[in-house]
């Protein structure tokens, strides 16, 4: 199976689960409790008015008709009005995903790079009280409630130290030319710390164990003792041969990890009140704002859903006996 | 003086259930050009002895005592950079795992090159031709150079794992069940090519094996093991036509011959020693025919015989009369079925 | 004696799969096989790794669906049998396996997996009488004294232990035919030889009708009356085994034969005029499979495909052996069309 | 009577549940072996204990509010002889909900490892074992699993079926399956080519007695290791829905005593006895969970396990 066809064949594969996510969302939006037009009426409504607001957004056509009139917006990127602010939804979202992607990339990179350099170190030390203490420490990285840890953050580093801002992305009232000026203002930076540090302790977890234990395993390989054998100097065999084999797993999980981070940042933007898509969707399920709950999902979901796909083709083009088919 | 003399080498493992001694005091000597068969069954030590004498042994392995002369040099007591000296440049080896000893995330040409770079101080064009030309010398079209090691069939991995350990020339080269996993017209290839590399390029060669019929095809002279000690020695042909200890002898009645007819096959009845526990005695005592009160009780030394051959039996002298009982006396002991048996 | 097993014309083929959008190759395992079994023989089918021996013997023993062809095992295509018919035949072919230690289960003792064909099939009324068959299997074995190994583990058993009780277990539903898939290639040279000779005496006392299957010709020749060499899913000679490897007439036979090593130093080597390994199958030559790595190679063997035929005491599938009248020529294209 | 008679007596449901009851001592044996499972298995023991003796220990009722002598509601006390870890800003006794916080999460924890690990297993022995178009779609259903934000959906689900303890179980169990069903999957695989699954079909077992007497026992360990993860996971999930106020109100949790803390400015008044604490006791039971697993080296993404 060529690497073409063992992409192609993913693709469609991704394609088939972003529909059934697609298709899970609308119905469990459309079987919420309560009216979804809350928000709009108000007591002097009268009935008939109700009525032509219903058919202004389709709700009395037959459930069938609503679902190919959400495919076609979904496909379009049309993803309605808030019933809450009534702005369209794609703005909404649009202000507050930059921050979400601030906050996951900085921490994911953080997490990865001492994942890495930690797990090597983990595994070097097999045996020592490095691992001793080590690997519970990590082990209490991923057992900790992420929330926890960030009252705990905010209670020491916060209100005790003053050290950082308790919540928000930016001080009240200051402007910036644009976002990308904001992201680099010292301001967004300081905001931005203690979010990402939290985050970023829990998310290193994975890549400090499973860099750990590929580790092991490949220097337990046949071609490892080979090249102790040929008598080539430890180092090159530990960068050369060792790392190279065990980033394939680690790489893929970075993959998968912002996936997975996107999905999870929901609680630190809560307790940082960090204004990201997280706590978009929270806000908005509180609010019973269907609109803006159901495209954030749908944004998590396909980012999560494309980062497995993207993880599955990092794979094949890094590990040969994938991409290379035995011909 | 012989190329390589391994004198009274002994070798223990630590596991979870106590020390295993996998290697009991080995004496053997391999001559300057000639190939040496290392011939034993599964357990009998004799990875171990190789993988002592290229100095890569397991980490849980530990060398008690002996030696192992390289031209007279004792490599056990020189420094580890003196050691990785030897390694490669005068001392190779194709592992017992060759097929997975092959960096499955580099093109198998490029694992050649790093080698040669790397210890042989090539520059990148001449690692790229001399690996080109060890291709060649194994059978293998230049052209495989490029491609990753799960893309190349058993037979070709094998052949590649060959090249690899003559890229520095090595003078003494060391083979781990180098056949074993292949297919009866590749093995006979591969066995081909070892034989030819052998004799043109003058090397000292020690076949490790379980097949008695890969040795007789293959070299000049044999040392059966059994249970980590040598228990005979000698020519091929005179251990394989006149064995002395009646361990080989069991393994020559056990062996099917293609051209002989289908005579009965006599096993050798019960199973090795337990070498986590301490042996008392003749190791191999509990499974002969011909065993006397002196063998439960007295480790038999290996004691030269005429022409050169040597055997560690007590009843070494009565071999020619023992011979001749082998047959039925193993295969009397293998109807009584005493004990658990094998 | 009347045939036990008759296989007719045997196809399988394995989708390897391409992916969705991906190129649909096949393995072609097994091409076209034909052979019988007489109740009461020994048949050994022999060929180097991925010529179809392995598939064939699953295929017989109903482990696999075959893709064309029948196989009639006591007169009746096994292809149709379901329910009771299925488990009669079950209890009738046994199968002892190649690695002994994975042919048992790892949570089972002893004593436990030698009761599940007792429980299967229910034989035996009481359980004092299905230890007293476990008892005696494992005696027939030369597993002594029974007991001692009632509550053992597989890990705590020695390889040549585990195949005598994979035999054993072999042996508890009174099976008619026995296939044994490499049965020794995992032991020591010291203990094959008891294995083989158990297996042999077993045979011999129970007249079981038994298919061999191994790379060994050596082993072969001790095991089986007759023998099979295949290649590439066909069988290109068929007949009795020492016939076969004292005149080798196929030219993939001789040079199976002069490519195994002799143990004998004084024997002189024999040259092997044949190239390289066995191609995976994915696309099978028109003309004879050995086609291209055949030393007497000639035209006719690129496009026409040669069929067993008798020549002196074993049937030969090779031009180099034209039938009386030519008469392989024609009968092969035709049925190359008619497949 | 031998070994071997005794063996036999047995009924013959009983010689088919000694595999599993063996495999259950094997996976008990593993447990207790490895030094960070027993000391997971010691946490689990004493919250198990606290749990079960809360209302008998507790020294007020969680839910009560407590007033000074003078009438006033005694709220924000410091840690005091009588209230341990102090009051909450309704004047509620912290300990007492700690104590009681101790029921919810092991109630969460084990129901919902229970679940996951049957749906998983489930899923994970019928893919593996059939293989074709059973595992082709088996596995689309996992891939939509692990395509689906877990806590989002969680959040998004209670709030559809409403906050209620047990809504939280079956969203945990309907999302968290996925891990265990595919390395069960992977286990089976491997099990499956195993020749003593092949040799049960040729001794004449059917597909189900191969799949529940030969196959499932050799993976009990497995989906065991991965129930300890669960109960990790599960009590973590449920804390993060409770903070996010999806919670059950009626049910005082660790999460719920966070939260409570959290929206009352505990932070600010530095009241690190009202919710260092809760944390603390979330922390030790997962990291039993993951102690227990770490017996078993398993504690990677089974989706990396790829070579």
């Amino acid at each position: 199976m060529t690497r073409l066809s063992f992409v192609l064949s993913r693709l469609a594969q991704t394609v088939l689960v972003l529909w059934v996510v697609a298709t899970l969302l609308f119905l469990i939006f459309r079987l919420m409790p309560g009216n979804p037009l809350v928000a709009y009426i108000d007591p002097t409504f009268t009935a008939d008015m109700e009525r032509a607001l219903k058919r202004q957004f389709g709700l009395d056509q037959p459930l069938y008709v609503q679902y190919g009139v959400y495919l076609q917006n979904l496909v379009r990127g049309e993803f309605g009005r808030s019933f809450f602010s009534r702005e369209p939804v794609s703005q909404v979202l649009g202000q507050v995903l930059p921050n979400t992607l601030a906050l996951t990339f900085s921490a994911l990179a953080l997490a990865y790079i001492v994942g890495i350099f930690g797990g090597a170190v983990l595994a070097a030390r097999r045996g020592t009280w490095v691992e001793g203490w080590g690997i519970p420490a990590v082990l209490a990285t991923r057992a900790a409630p992420e929330f926890w840890v960030g009252m705990l953050a905010l209670a020491l580093f916060s209100f005790n130290l003053h050290w950082f801002p308790s919540t928000g992305a930016t001080s009240p009232g200051s402007m910036y030319a644009s976002w990308w000026a904001q992201v680099w203002s010292a301001d967004f930076v300081r905001h931005l710390t203690l979010p990402a540090v939290t985050l970023a302790l829990y998310l290193q977890g994975l890549p400090t164990l499973l860099m750990r234990s590929t580790m092991l395993e490949v220097m337990d390989e046949d071609f490892i003792t080979f090249c102790r054998m040929r008598g080539l100097p430890e180092r090159s065999i530990l960068l050369r041969h060792a790392a190279r084999n065990a980033l394939l797993p680690v790489v893929t999980a970075f993959a998968l990890g912002v996936g997975y981070a996107i999905g999870g940042n929901v609680i630190v933007e809560t307790v940082f009140s960090w204004p990201g898509l997280g706590r978009a969707l929270i806000r908005a399920v509180a609010a019973k704002d269907y609109p803006v709950a159901q495209a954030a999902f749908f944004f998590i979901a396909v980012v999560m859903i494309v980062m497995n796909f993207v993880a599955d083709v990092l794979y094949s083009v890094l590990d040969p006996r994938v991409s290379h088919e035995r011909r | 003086m012989a190329q390589l003399e391994i004198e009274d080498l002994t070798i223990q493992y630590q596991t979870s259930h106590g020390f295993v001694h996998a290697v009991r005091g080995v004496t053997l000597a391999v001559e300057r050009g000639r190939a040496m068969g290392l011939v034993g069954e599964s357990g009998c030590g004799k990875t171990t002895l190789a993988r002592a004498v290229i100095g890569v042994l397991p980490k849980n392995a530990a060398i008690l005592g002996g030696t192992v002369r390289f031209d007279g040099e004792d490599l056990l007591a020189l420094s580890a950079d003196a050691q990785n000296a030897y390694r490669w440049r005068r001392i190779a080896m194709v592992p017992q795992a060759a097929m997975d000893s092959l960096d499955p995330v580099y093109r198998v040409g490029d694992q050649m090159i790093e080698t040669m770079q790397l210890r042989g101080g090539l520059s990148r064009e001449q690692a790229r031709d001399l690996s080109q030309r060890l291709f060649a010398q194994v059978g293998l079209e230049s052209s495989r150079t490029r491609l990753y090691p799960h893309e190349l069939s058993g037979g070709m991995k094998q052949r590649v794992v060959i090249a690899m350990a003559l890229a520095l020339s090595p003078q003494v080269l060391i083979a781990d069940e180098p056949v074993t996993a292949l297919d009866v017209i590749v093995q006979h290839q591969v066995l081909r090519i070892l034989r030819e590399l052998q004799k043109t390029l003058h090397l000292s060669l020690l076949l490790i094996t379980h097949d008695i019929s890969v040795v007789a095809d293959l070299c000049d002279d044999v040392a059966v093991m059994y249970a980590g000690r040598i228990v005979e020695t000698g020519s091929v042909r005179q251990v394989f036509t006149a064995p002395q200890h009646p361990y080989t002898m069991g393994l020559r009645n056990a062996f099917p011959s293609l051209r002989a007819g289908a005579g009965p096959l006599v096993p050798i009845e019960g199973f090795p020693p337990d070498l986590a526990r301490p042996l008392q005695g003749c190791a191999f005592a509990p499974r002969c025919p011909f065993v006397v009160d002196r063998c439960w009780t007295e480790d038999p030394a290996l004691l030269p015989a005429a022409g050169g051959q040597a055997s560690a039996c007590h009843r070494a002298s009565e071999a020619a009369l023992l011979r001749t009982q082998a047959g039925e006396a193993f295969a009397r002991l293998s109807a009584t079925h005493l004990g658990s048996t094998q | 004696m009347s045939v036990l097993l008759e296989v007719t014309d045997l196809y399988k083929e394995y989708p390897l799969h391409g992916g969705v959008l991906g190129t649909r190759r096949t393995v072609h395992a097994v091409n076209g096989i034909s052979f019988t079994v007489h109740s009461g023989n020994s048949l050994g089918l022999a060929g180097e790794s991925g010529c179809g021996k392995t598939t064939t013997a699953r295929l017989v023993l109903k482990l696999l669906q075959p893709t064309g062809g029948v196989i009639r095992f006591a007169g009746r295509d096994i292809a149709g049998l379901v329910g009771d018919q299925l488990l009669a035949f079950r209890r009738q072919a046994q199968l002892v396996f190649q690695n002994p230690y994975e042919a048992l289960n790892p949570r089972f003792t002893v004593l436990r997996a030698l009761l599940e064909p007792l429980i299967i099939h229910r034989i035996g009324t009481s359980a004092a009488q299905r230890v007293g068959k476990v008892t005696d299997a494992l005696h027939r074995v030369h597993l002594n004294p029974p007991e001692l190994f009632f509550l053992k583990y597989p890990h705590q058993l020695s390889g040549g232990q585990l195949q005598r009780v994979v035999i054993a277990r072999a042996l508890l539903t009174d099976p008619v035919l026995l296939v044994a898939d490499e049965p020794v290639s995992m032991l020591d040279v010291s203990i094959r030889a008891g294995v083989l000779n158990l297996m042999r005496e077993i045979e011999q006392e129970r007249s079981l009708t038994s298919i061999y299957i191994s790379h060994d010709l050596a082993l072969l020749r001790y095991m089986c009356t007759r023998t099979a060499v295949m290649y590439l899913g066909t069988i290109c000679e068929i007949g009795p085994t020492a016939e076969l490897i004292e005149h080798p007439r196929h030219p993939y036979t001789q040079a199976l034969v002069s490519a195994v090593p002799d143990p004998d130093p004084e024997a002189p080597r024999r040259a092997v005029r044949v190239a390289d390994s066995v191609p995976t199958p994915f696309h099978l030559p028109p003309g004879c499979p050995f086609a291209d790595r055949c030393p007497e190679v000639m035209d006719i063997c690129r496009h026409v495909r040669p069929l067993l035929h008798q020549v002196g005491s074993v049937e030969v599938a090779c031009h180099l052996y034209p039938d009386d009248a030519g008469q392989s020529r024609e009968s092969a294209s035709s049925a190359q069309e008619a497949r | 009577m031998s070994g071997g008679e005794r063996a036999a007596e047995w009924p013959q449901w009983a010689r088919a549940t000694a595999t599993w009851r063996e495999a259950l001592r094997v996976a008990w044996g593993v447990a207790r072996g490895d030094r960070y499972a027993s000391i997971g298995l010691l946490i689990y023991a004493v919250f198990v204990v606290i749990a079960l003796a809360a209302p008998l220990v507790a020294p007020y009722n969680p839910h009560a509010l407590i007033y000074q002598p003078d009438g006033e509601v005694a709220a924000n006390l410091p840690p005091t002889a009588a209230h341990w870890l102090g009051t909450t800003n309704l004047g509620r006794d912290i300990f007492s909900q700690l104590l009681f916080g101790a029921r919810a999460a092991l109630l969460v924890g084990f129901a919902a490892a229970f679940g996951v690990v049957v749906v998983g297993t489930f899923v994970g022995l019928l893919a593996g074992y059939y293989g074709g178009w059973v595992d082709g779609l088996l596995m689309r259903v996992t891939d939509v699993a692990f395509g689906i934000p877990f806590l989002p959906m969680a959040v998004v689900l209670v709030a559809f079926l409403g906050p209620n303890i047990w809504n939280t179980v079956l969203v945990i169990t309907l999302l968290l399956w996925r891990d265990t069903g595919r390395v069960v999957r992977a286990q089976v695989l491997s099990l499956r080519s195993r020749s003593y699954v092949e040799a049960a079909r040729v001794l004449g077992a059917g597909h189900a007695r191969t799949m529940f007497v030969h196959i499932a026992p050799n993976i009990l360990p497995l989906s065991f290791l991965y129930g300890s993860l669960a109960i990790g996971w599960a009590i973590l999930t449920e804390a993060s829905i409770s903070f996010l106020g999806f919670g059950d109100p009626r049910v005082i949790s660790w999460g719920f005593m966070l939260q409570d803390a959290y929206n009352s400015q505990a932070l600010a008044r530095q009241a690190f006895a009202w919710f260092v604490p809760p944390g603390v006791c979330i922390m030790l039971v997962v990291m039993a969970g993951f102690f227990i697993g770490r017996g078993y080296e398993e504690l990677l993404f089974p989706r990396l396990r790829r070579r």
